[in-house]
């Protein structure tokens, strides 16, 4: 389809599991719709971000949806989809325009799923009566890629949250790393070390990979699997030990399905571009706390199945 | 055998035809590059499509040439171009990716202020130039702490760029107030360096039905800093030192050449440079983001291998730099028209690098055939 | 500066006795310096005065260059001074000592791969034109002072640095010192690699030096060449000043006597023992450098090869080493055709070649002279991939004695020798590798005169024990001292072959540049260079 | 003068006190590294306390010195000790993170299997020894190319491996399956690398009462394969002829070294243990994730210069390389004890590399004094 209308998916870091599976779906979905796409990836960082926005049209998009590598390059990008008269919607970390009016938006906030992990920790943590128990010491451990704006969100709002059931300050430690497994699990080891008074830990962080990483090291540092609370957020390594029988430090994670955005972002982007809707200024795809006991019904198919992979 | 010698002399001579003049200005090294960049262009803009790739007809418009292409080399071909000094006199400035990000984060915060950092207030100017002279000053200064580095405490310059690479990148955040981006957005005069077009309305006719929008002011910028480093190596004596030191630095020294004085030199300069291109940065994403810059070095030493400079210093062009810059910067972007996927790209990318580099060594080698 | 006329200078050298100091004399006084485990001077006291040529000899380490290279701000020394007229002479660089009229010729020439002969000559002080490199300019003074001193036609100026002969090499290293200002100028070993043809119009040119009164140190070991030059000698022996003498006073057994405390007899004894059986035998090669070369050398017998530098004899060496390509024509190694790739190749059919630029391809200078001794024969000494250490040792040692190589201990950076110890450390290698074939590439140069001898005492002892030699050498006593056999070559070609008696300087010279007897005419030393203009 | 050769080898026969038995061993040039070394750990275990800084008495703990630091070193450390071969051979092999990922991709899918991909098909063989060797075969196969990209088409190795570092990268996530990690919980025989402790039972009292949980077998791993090429190196003709050619190639072909061949055999090498350190990483992670490794090269390249590798080539050794990167993991674990921000962490590595490098560079200066 020569004139099949062409939209671009941009996403901050096209490596990682989850964009994976957003940018296939939303490719998959586009397709459906009898449309063409293209997956570009701005690799974490913002200038190539603003370049593949000018990619995208020199390709002749008639529609982007980005996740921003930093979302202070928004307006940058929304005046040049403006000008270039391309329909701009952003996914998962939202972004405002010039004047300060935000882009029209698909997925979760990252201010939304740290709130939501938070949360869950926070439940899970009372619900373990450990703040009570005079016997239990509770540490937190807040994996953070420090140097990255929209992990930051994250994490900030998780460490809010936790702290609204009684957790204080000087009880949350944080773990600097770099977005990856290996790095978290470095960073981790000598932090849980230095406070060997705490008994209980509650982790969570900027994603699995990270929460992986800080799990890994204290089971190696002796802690059990029954002293600890693990919340990630992407479900995509939570889920390995669960469809394993394994028993683990995840508790819950936060399942954000990189499918359903892509597919929600194809939907609005087609709706926009060749019905002429005007795109909704927040459409929120399904997103649920998993566990151990629900996860298989909660998440799809294509997730569930990478679980055993 | 001396007759032979003579020989060698006349051709060189001799050589004064117009196609002469012209390679001899592209320089024989970056003949090779240039076929290879036309090759390039031909396989993206015309190959492509009898493959069913769509988009490679969409190369040749305005918009891609001056929107994407001319804007999205500019920040590498900057650093490339300050690092290919550094390379010609035999060194490596890994650092120059964290000096970027500290030129942008001062510039963005000399303009739109950040209050108190540590007990130094800084308050809004507002002003772009200003701005712009902070983040090189902030570069320069970058650049003399490598240079006093390498040449009073006697560290290997890819030594000492390698620590700076990481200690920079820390003071970039450090110097942010708590590591958060500063944007700039308030700031037309400042965004216009990114958002600017110069000859907007000079009557040039569309190209496959793209019409003409200017050229912008970054890549303008490029161009000019390319120009004046290409003169400044070509026909000053600090340029020709730099030649000397990095093709044997104890003639150099012999020769009364002021070694450290020139490194230290050439760093400050790698470095003002750098800082520019943070400052660009800055405007390019409306923020002074501390990780903006990060992992940059990298691609700007490619280019500079890639524009022919040799690993050992003494060989090496600013024109070479920027042809390859060119040349990395058609790559990526054809790759994006054609919707390759990030891993074919980096696949491709890697090759790229290899066969521009294999096919000059051979061309040589032509030459040196007899040497086994 | 202060310039004394030549006319009283002619007078005065003539009749100065050792303690007159005419002004612009320069006096060293009580130099010394150690380096790790060396000590390269012990208390140098002497004086260098305007208008004449001090010959510096000493035998290899005997702290020679290193003095010089305190003359120019190099090194500094541990302790004592130099000063002229009064004022003291301390340059903490080269730069210093060129704003003081003070240059100096080292003995490896250093050049620039990547730019070009001129650039390369005035690399520091290039000619400018509102602040920008004046090329035009560059080219012509260089041009000029080339055609000046005889040079241009073997030195053309736009060849890069890389693409130089060690001849080349050197003669863009003195071309360097052609500036103004110049008070006092050493030159160390500056003729190592060149023809004689060239030797003579350097000569002209020190002479010129002299006579515009410029005080003048030149180190060479080639006595024969001292006593044509120099007006005064000065001795070095392990870094102390033996004695300061008139050269006119000195006969060349003198020299060597105090150099290396005793007298050498007959340097070149040479009794040929020529075996029947053939080792080499080259023909009708062809390669980028060389048409229809046919030759052959005999078991036990030593082999020499003249000509002018460039005549292709390094290219020729390589070819037969297999690292460089022929394009055609057989090589046999006793009788049987072989195919020689590389020097692998070569060294398994018992060929050794001792290359001749030691720096550049002879060693490794960050290595210890251990390694750079055993590793030709490494392969020998190596079981199942491991280095028999013990046996390594003992015979670097061996040989390392054998040569009188001066070093501290084997574990001895290369780099950190004197010129003549490294060269002597590249032959120890391949002596240690017993080859049927040793091919020399001037393996005297830059070595003393004692050294000398022995290595001329070896290469008989090594013919004698049935080696046949390959003797490519630019200096013609020692080629017709030792060769049972010469040829002689030219651009590429063998012009001659000399047996035994028939080889005389002029028949050799004449073969070596037959179709240049015309334009030697005018450059020959002889005739005065009044046409040369003063600087 | 023999008496003179000989008297010095007595002299050093002679030295054969323990304490110069010592120092031979560490070698003087990596002295210095070690005595910053202790500097760094009473800084980090004493002053810090000064400070008011908490945490730093628990560096002297077995749970921190065998659980966090002696695993934290393994990956790079094994990446470091390839990389060294090739840095002292006068090549540089930026490749080898990307190799890592590769060998991590590879050893995850034989060892789970991943069904199908393109035409060939990965069932599960659930074999750790097999999932090791296939993942440093892949690694090899990676280094065999870098190696051939040399030597045949004269591309120089920074390049080369430039190109490869971008090109293997894409190439480890296309083995994925579309891209995504693999992961391994389910193989506690393979998991057993990175969590199985050796002589967990002996008898070792605790220290600053945390007992002794026996060694980790990755650092037995790194241990090992330390000395093999401490070995490799030093004792073997293979070793001489990296160090002949890193000092001189020129005079090491003419000397009959056949440079091709060990060149070839160097990258492959150090390919080879970067596919192990790949392996690993799967193992230490639970999961063949195509992005383990990345990023990974700079800091095995900052280790084998801050070990005292020369970057000309010729100069370096294994055991110095492993003593730099034992010290970076030493900050690292310290600044991570005493709970620093990523930012002040960057900042204080690049100061370390600088000051360590300063000071060895000064401790030589000293000896050539002379020198300008
Ligand atoms: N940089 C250095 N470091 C250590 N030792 C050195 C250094 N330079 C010279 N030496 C030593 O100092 C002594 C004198 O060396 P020098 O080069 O002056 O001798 P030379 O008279 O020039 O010998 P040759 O005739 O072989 O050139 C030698 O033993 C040499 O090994
Ligand atoms: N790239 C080049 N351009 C011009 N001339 C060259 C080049 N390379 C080599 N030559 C000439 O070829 C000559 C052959 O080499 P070489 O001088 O070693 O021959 P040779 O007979 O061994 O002289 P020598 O007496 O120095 O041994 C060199 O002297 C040099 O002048
Ligand atoms: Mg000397
Ligand atoms: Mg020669």
């Amino acid at each position: 389809a020569a004139d099949a209308p062409l939209y671009v998916v941009i996403n901050k870091s096209a490596d990682q599991q989850y964009f994976i599976d957003l940018q296939n779906a939303f490719v998959a979905k586009t397709e459906e719709l009898g449309g063409t796409a293209k997956k570009f990836d701005a690799k974490l960082d913002p200038a190539l971000g603003v370049s593949l926005i000018d990619d995208a049209i020199s390709a002749g998009a008639k529609g982007i949806a980005i996740t921003v590598p930093d979302q202070t390059i928004g307006p940058a990008i929304a005046k040049a989809a403006k000008d270039a008269g391309v329909v701009l919607i952003a996914t998962d970390d939202s972004i405002v325009d010039e004047a300060g009016a935000p882009v029209p938006f698909v997925g979760f906030d990252g201010k939304d799923m740290g709130k939501k992990v938070g949360e869950a920790a926070g439940k899970l943590l009372t619900e373990a009566g450990w703040l009570n128990d005079s016997a239990k010491k509770v540490g937190v451990l807040s994996v953070e890629v420090q140097t990255l704006s929209v992990c930051n969100d994250r994490t900030d709002n998780e460490k809010e949250q936790i702290k609204l059931v009684g957790v204080t300050d000087d009880q949350i430690f944080s773990v600097p790393y770099t977005g990856e497994t290996l790095s978290s699990q470095d960073a981790a080891g000598p932090i849980i070390t230095a406070h060997p008074e705490i008994t209980n830990w509650v982790v969570f962080g900027c994603n699995d990979e990270g929460v992986l990483g800080t799990l890994n090291a204290l089971a190696t540092a002796g802690a059990k699997p029954d002293d600890i609370i693990g919340v990630g957020l992407g479900a995509y390594e939570a889920c390995k030990p669960w469809a394993a029988g394994q028993p683990s430090g995840w508790k819950a994670s936060l399942f954000i399905s990189g499918l359903d955005v892509g597919n929600t972002a194809a939907q609005v982007l087609h709706d926009a571009v060749v019905n002429g809707v005007v795109p909704p200024e927040k459409s929120f795809a399904p997103t649920s706390i998993v566990d151990p006991t629900n996860y298989k019904d909660l998440m799809d198919a294509i997730s569930v199945g990478n679980c055993s992979k | 055998m001396i007759t032979h010698v003579q020989t060698y002399d006349k051709n060189s001579l001799e050589k004064k035809g117009f196609l002469n003049r012209v390679i001899n200005f592209i320089g024989t090294d970056n003949l090779t590059l240039f076929l290879a960049w036309i090759v390039l262009v031909f396989l993206i803009s015309v190959v492509s499509t009898w493959f069913g790739l769509s988009g490679g007809s969409k190369f040749f418009t305005w918009q891609n040439l001056m929107n994407s292409l001319a804007q999205a080399v500019v920040i590498v071909g900057l650093l490339a171009v300050g690092e290919t000094v550094v390379i010609v006199a035999g060194g490596l400035d890994i650092s120059v990716g964290s000096v970027a990000s500290c030129g942008s984060v001062v510039a963005a915060s000399v303009l739109v202020g950040i209050g108190t950092v540590g007990s130094l207030h800084i308050f809004p100017t507002g002003n772009t130039l200003v701005a712009i002279l902070a983040g090189m000053l902030a570069g320069m200064i970058a650049g003399l702490l490598n240079g006093l580095v390498v040449t009073k405490l006697h560290v290997n310059a890819t030594i000492a760029t390698l620590g700076a690479l990481a200690a920079f990148a820390g003071i970039a955040f450090l110097l942010a107030p708590d590591g958060k981006p500063i944007g700039v957005v308030t700031q037309p005069g400042f965004t216009w360096l990114a958002q600017g077009r110069l000859l907007q309305n000079m009557s040039i006719p569309a190209l496959n039905g793209s019409k003409w929008t200017g050229i912008p002011v970054l890549t303008v910028i490029l161009v000019f800093v390319t120009i004046i480093m290409h003169i400044v190596m070509r026909y000053t004596d600090f340029g020709r030192a730099i030649y000397a030191i990095g093709g044997n630095a104890t003639a150099a020294r012999l020769a009364g050449i002021n070694v450290s004085r020139v490194k230290i030199g050439m760093f400050m300069i790698s470095g003002s440079i750098a800082g520019l291109a943070g400052v660009l940065l800055a405007a390019r994403t409306t923020s002074g983001n501390p990780i903006n810059g990060q992992n940059l070095e990298l691609q700007a030493i490619t280019a500079v291998y890639l524009g022919g400079a040799s690993t050992s210093g003494g060989k090496g062009t600013i024109f070479g730099t920027f042809l390859a810059v060119i040349m990395v910067g058609t790559l990526n972007n054809g790759m994006n028209l054609l919707g390759f996927n990030t891993f074919a790209q980096k696949v491709a990318l890697g090759l790229l690098l290899i066969a521009a580099v294999a096919i000059s060594q051979f061309r040589q080698s032509q030459a040196e055939k007899a040497r086994k | 500066m202060t310039y004394v006329t030549n006319s009283d200078l002619n007078q005065v050298s003539a009749k100065l006795s050792e303690n007159q100091k005419p002004p612009g004399t320069l006096e060293i006084r009580n130099i010394c310096k150690a380096f790790p485990n060396v000590i390269a001077l012990k208390n140098v006291s002497l004086d260098i005065r305007p208008g004449e040529v001090l010959a510096f000899v000493g035998e290899n380490g005997a702290g020679k260059s290193t003095l010089l290279k305190i003359l120019n701000g190099d090194y500094q020394p541990d302790s004592g001074t130099i000063s002229m007229d009064g004022q003291q002479l301390s340059f903490a660089n080269p730069l210093e000592a060129h704003k003081a009229g003070v240059r100096v010729i080292y003995q490896e020439p250093e050049i620039i791969p990547g730019v070009d002969v001129a650039e390369n000559i005035w690399v520091g002080e290039l000619p400018k034109r509102f602040g920008f490199l004046d090329r035009k300019k560059l080219n012509e003074q260089v041009e000029k002072s080339l055609a000046e001193y005889g040079f241009s036609n073997v030195l053309p100026i736009h060849l890069m640095g890389d693409q130089l002969s060690a001849a080349q090499r050197q003669i863009v290293e003195i071309m360097r010192i052609l500036k103004t200002g110049v008070k006092v100028l050493a030159l160390d070993e500056p003729t190592s690699s060149l023809s004689d043809e060239e030797v003579d119009r350097l000569f002209t040119l020190v002479r010129k030096f002299r006579d515009d009164g410029i005080a003048i140190i030149y180190v060479s070991h080639r006595i024969k060449e001292i006593l044509r030059l120099c007006d005064r000698v000065a001795i070095l022996r392990d870094g102390e000043l033996v004695a300061v003498r008139p050269a006119e006073e000195l006969t060349d057994r003198d020299i060597v006597h105090l150099m290396v405390g005793r007298d050498l007899s007959d340097v070149f004894k040479r009794n040929p023992a020529m075996g029947a059986q053939e080792v080499l035998r080259v023909e009708n090669l062809y390669s980028n450098w060389h048409q229809n070369i046919n030759f052959h050398i005999q078991a036990g017998e030593v082999v020499g090869f003249a000509g002018l530098v460039g005549a292709g004899r390094t290219e020729l060496a390589k070819v037969i080493f297999g690292d460089l390509k022929k394009n055609s024509g057989r090589v046999l190694i006793e009788g049987k055709e072989v195919s020689i790739r590389n020097a692998n190749d070569a060294i398994s059919k018992g060929i050794g070649l001792a290359p001749e630029d030691r720096k550049r391809e002879g060693l490794i200078l960050m290595r210890s002279v251990l390694e750079n001794a055993s590793m030709a024969i490494i392969k020998q000494l190596t079981r199942m991939h491991f280095v028999n250490r013990k046996k390594e040792r003992s015979i670097a040692m061996d040989f390392i004695e054998k040569l009188n190589v001066r070093t501290p201990s084997l574990k001895q950076e290369v780099g950190k020798l004197s010129g003549g110890n490294q060269q002597k450390v590249v032959l120890a290698r391949w002596l240690a590798a017993k080859p049927k074939l040793l091919i020399l590439d001037e393996p005297t140069r830059g070595i003393d005169v004692g050294a000398k001898a022995e290595i001329y005492h070896l290469i008989d002892d090594l013919a004698n024990q049935g080696l046949g030699i390959m003797f490519i050498s630019s200096e013609l006593p020692e080629i017709l001292g030792l060769s049972d056999r010469i040829y002689v070559m030219q651009n590429g070609k063998i012009t001659g072959e000399l047996i035994g008696k028939e080889a005389t300087e002029e028949s050799i010279l004449e073969l070596a540049m037959a179709d240049q007897m015309s334009d030697e005419k005018n450059t020959n030393p002889s005739t005065t260079p009044q046409e040369e203009s003063p600087l």
